[in-house]
């Protein structure tokens, strides 16, 4: 299918680090099902290096949705909880060897989805954040943007 | 297994349509305007393929316009009706919410030149009444557009009885039949109907052909300037292999409109009683006023565009009500119309057969469906909440 | 011996067209705007036919539309500038008066819409001057629309200069090149062309697709409403083998445009000194400013479509500019704009050849057409007076 | 050739009673170069019986006023003057086995040649005649019909 890349396709086809996770530090939630997309991420962190020992999503939405969740699980998989919290929706796009026009708001998803985990992990335990986690929605322009463009034949 | 379950999007060109084709892509290039021999050859098979039409809609050759499309003669027929009226100072259209985009947007357009608009909101099984339209009806009504049958959920319209009505009250009747033409019987006199769309690629015909039937003394306003070409009304260069390969597609459809209908009835019955087995899922549109081959469902906690390509990742093409690829978020206006929250929307499946497809792959998309579903659902964090109950049911 | 010499009408579709349409006629046959494997194939296949037309025009792929014909192309970029000189209060668009109907009749559109039109009269050569443009232009000049190469009389225009001027004055210039796409070098960059019209018919290509160019940032209008194809620019779904079909003649045509055109420039020149030699003819446009495969002259005394009846029996297919068979008493308004009377211009002689014709061909029609003015203008009560010098010389 | 019926096609190929007449008894002429079309007519009067004994044409024009000129010469011949003034376009028409809508003004043009070259033979020979004769160029809208409808590919 030459709407996604192979790196998209792959991900979509077998996702990594799908499903839930019982004993998860951190749960993150993000879009509405109105809009067609959500993304929940669960993280497990390691208390002692405050690194990301474990990751899951449930996601429920289109492909580029699914496999910009399953890539950006594997890109903070292990790595300290302030680096998962730079990870772009840049980052993921290109990871994933780029995404229609249309589709960019996923990885803004994505992005948010592993903010908002580790949000929640910062809310659970107590620790102090910036302004950087406050989520807004205004961020994100998905349910707004093209409306008009759609058709069906 | 490869399975085409999208002709409503297009349908593959018929062997029949392609053998009418291939002479004007070859020895019968000639431009029908001409005067000579290789232009005059083509300028028969234009009439010819102008009687065809005429003969199968029950209608005169001279009221059959070709367009490049259903889109450019939906244009052309709305545009041309509300010149009409404007000149009698009516300047009320009533259409229906679930129009195709070519009616809605076209209906847009007229707003902007002040028109008013009425869609009227089709009942939850698809099928608008003739009391809605009845009563929606103004002094300063010009026109009513109502689709013979809905692209996404199949539903058919009651057409003779709007075009009576609207015949009654002296209002032009314009229907979209870009879904209907090929497969279901159309008489334009019986069904009083002033303007009609037809699109050749959804009854095995090429892309890029279309038809405007307009009743004698309606007056087209052109959408395309130019040439003198179709009496005036629409200029450009005729697309003859097109134009052939629309009639003879249309011919063909025309003549096995019966037995290709019960074929495709009898599987899609199969498919919408098979797929409407899997919890929390849906039917789209009214069961019996149905297009032959439409069957469409909504599945509860999952989004179309993933099923579309775990599905053709099986082999089989299908279509979902999302529109996701054409850049939209919003789900189908269509689902959206007939009630289905945006959530239940999203998650719709189009599967629209032809008189190709077999029982055989009937059977193949029953069995390959319900793993799909139950796949896209485990990873969906809305079923689980469904299923637990921590979430409404919205089915 | 059958001669087609009617290449400015329409052209035979090459080998190379028929062979890039087959494959969507029958495997490919999906629509580009799904989103399964069957769909896009066919997308994959339209970014293709897109790319090509950019490469050989110099442009981007995002700046080409595909349309329905030159037609709707000439409409929708007239349209288009419209609408954005009228956003800035202005309301004055520049043309020629021997442009195609498609220009001409879109102009008149404008006009009922407020717009002023200036018809710029071209000189007796056929051959607009940039200084005519350019007194011409007025501060609330929103267009100059000029085309490329006259569809009649075949000659050229100054179109990289008109470009570079309208670039200096900050005016859209629109070219309708239909008549010189896979003819001439164009260049959009280069030549500051805002927007172009091509037609595929004209080049070997299928009939019933168009292109426009539209440099980017130019918005357009809809000329068609409805779904969101060509990124919402122009609905409906697209006529893949259509399209295709264009795209293989296109770089068929570019790549081997200078051979082609040595051919048929030797083949021109000899038809058009060696009928010249026939007397009360004259030749229609510039010698040297010309497409390579046009041909016309007027010849005194008689009527252009009997001359094409008989050539026909002889198995030439030709043209005139008297168009007798579109229903117009008119003489060709082109052969008006130069500045032939009425009476001459009734006998006029388009001969438009393409690669295909040999010089045998030509040689045949040398042979027969002093024959046919002869057998005429026998005929003709205006011949008589002509010779016998009771009726004025009017070439 | 389609766009005529075989017996224009005739009498376009193989037009009767081509020519010029010197001795006529009457000439008429209609239509101008500006139009398109001319027609003149020649007849040759037997005093007599008062019937058109010989007629010629000359016909500057498209293949259909070649074919009217023509048939209308063939319809009058060897007819009492007064029958040839009955003939109608209609008939012309008829006899052609129809003609495009465009073309009509065609067989207008024979029907008024005819008439044209009667009258002139009236008129030299100091014959009356009635209100029928006199031409109007209005009655023939050729000039201002469908000028809108030309193109040219
Ligand atoms: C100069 C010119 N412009 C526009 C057109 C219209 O093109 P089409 O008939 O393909 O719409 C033609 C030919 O028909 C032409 O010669
Ligand atoms: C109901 C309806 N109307 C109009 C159209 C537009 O037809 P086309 O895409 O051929 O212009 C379609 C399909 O695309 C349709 O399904």
């Amino acid at each position: 299918m030459a709407l996604y890349s192979d790196q998209v396709m792959d991900h979509f086809q077998h996702p990594r680090n799908v499903g839930k996770m019982d004993d998860a530090d951190g749960i993150g939630e993000v879009g509405n099902a109105r809009c067609g997309d959500i993304m929940r991420m669960y993280i497990k962190v390691d208390k002692d290096s405050q690194t990301i020992s474990d990751v899951k999503f449930n996601t429920f939405g289109c492909g580029s949705a699914i496999a910009t969740s399953s890539i950006a699980t594997e890109m903070i998989k292990g790595k300290p909880v302030t680096e998962a919290l730079k990870l772009s929706n840049k980052a993921v796009v290109e990871a994933l060897g780029g995404l229609p026009a249309y589709k960019l708001h996923c990885s803004v998803l994505a992005e948010e989805a592993v903010k908002a985990a580790v949000k929640d992990y910062y809310d659970k335990n107590g620790i102090a954040y910036g302004d950087e986690l406050k989520m807004d929605c205004e961020h994100c322009t998905a349910c707004d943007s093209h409306q008009d463009a759609g058709s069906k034949a | 297994m490869q399975v085409y379950a999208d002709n409503a999007a297009t349908t593959a060109v018929s062997k029949t349509a392609l053998d009418a084709m291939l002479p004007m892509l070859t020895d019968c290039y000639g431009n029908p305007s001409s005067l000579h021999t290789v232009g005059q050859k083509a300028a028969e098979k234009l009439s010819a393929a102008r009687e065809t039409f005429a003969k199968y809609l029950n209608a005169q050759p001279a009221e059959i316009t070709f367009t490049s499309g259903g889109s450019e003669a939906d244009n052309q027929a709305i545009v041309s009706a509300g010149a009409i009226g404007e000149q009698k100072g009516k300047k009320h259209i009533i259409s229906t919410a679930f129009e195709h985009h070519a009616v809605l947007h076209t209906l847009k357009k007229m707003e902007k030149r002040g028109f008013e608009v009425t869609l009227l909101p089709p009942p939850e099984n698809g099928v608008i009444t003739v009391e809605q339209v009845k009563e929606a009806i103004r002094p300063d009504t010009c026109l009513v557009t109502i689709m013979f049958a809905n692209n996404e959920i199949g539903t058919i319209q009651p057409i003779a009885e709007i075009g009576a009505l609207c015949k009654e009250k002296n209002i032009l009747f314009h229907t979209d039949a870009v879904q209907a033409a090929g497969h279901l019987h159309i008489d334009v006199q019986a069904m009083h109907i002033d303007m009609l769309s037809i699109s050749a690629h959804k009854f095995h015909g090429p892309k890029g052909v279309g038809v405007l039937y307009a009743r004698k003394g309606i007056f087209l306003t052109n959408v395309i300037e130019g040439g003198s070409q179709e009496r005036g009304k629409r200029a450009g260069t005729e697309n003859m292999p097109g134009i052939c390969g629309a009639a003879a597609a249309f011919a063909d459809a025309c003549e096995h409109m019966d037995e290709n209908a019960a074929h495709m009835i009898s599987l899609r019955d199969k498919l919408l009683t098979g797929l409407a087995q899997i919890p929390h899922s849906i039917i789209n549109g009214d069961l019996k006023q149905r297009l032959p081959g439409n069957v469409n469902l909504c599945f509860e906690g999952i989004e179309g565009e993933s099923m579309l390509l775990l599905l053709d990742e099986k082999g089989i093409a299908a279509s979902s009500g999302s529109a996701c690829t054409s850049g939209s978020l919003e789900p189908s206006h269509v689902l959206l119309s007939i009630g289905r929250p945006h959530e239940v929307a999203h998650g719709s499946l189009r599967l629209s057969l032809s008189e190709y497809n077999t029982e055989k792959e009937i059977d193949y998309i029953l069995a390959v469906m319900p793993e799909i579903v139950n796949y896209l659902r485990e990873m969906s964090p809305v079923w689980d909440e469904l299923e637990h109950g921590q979430r409404k049911h919205q089915i």
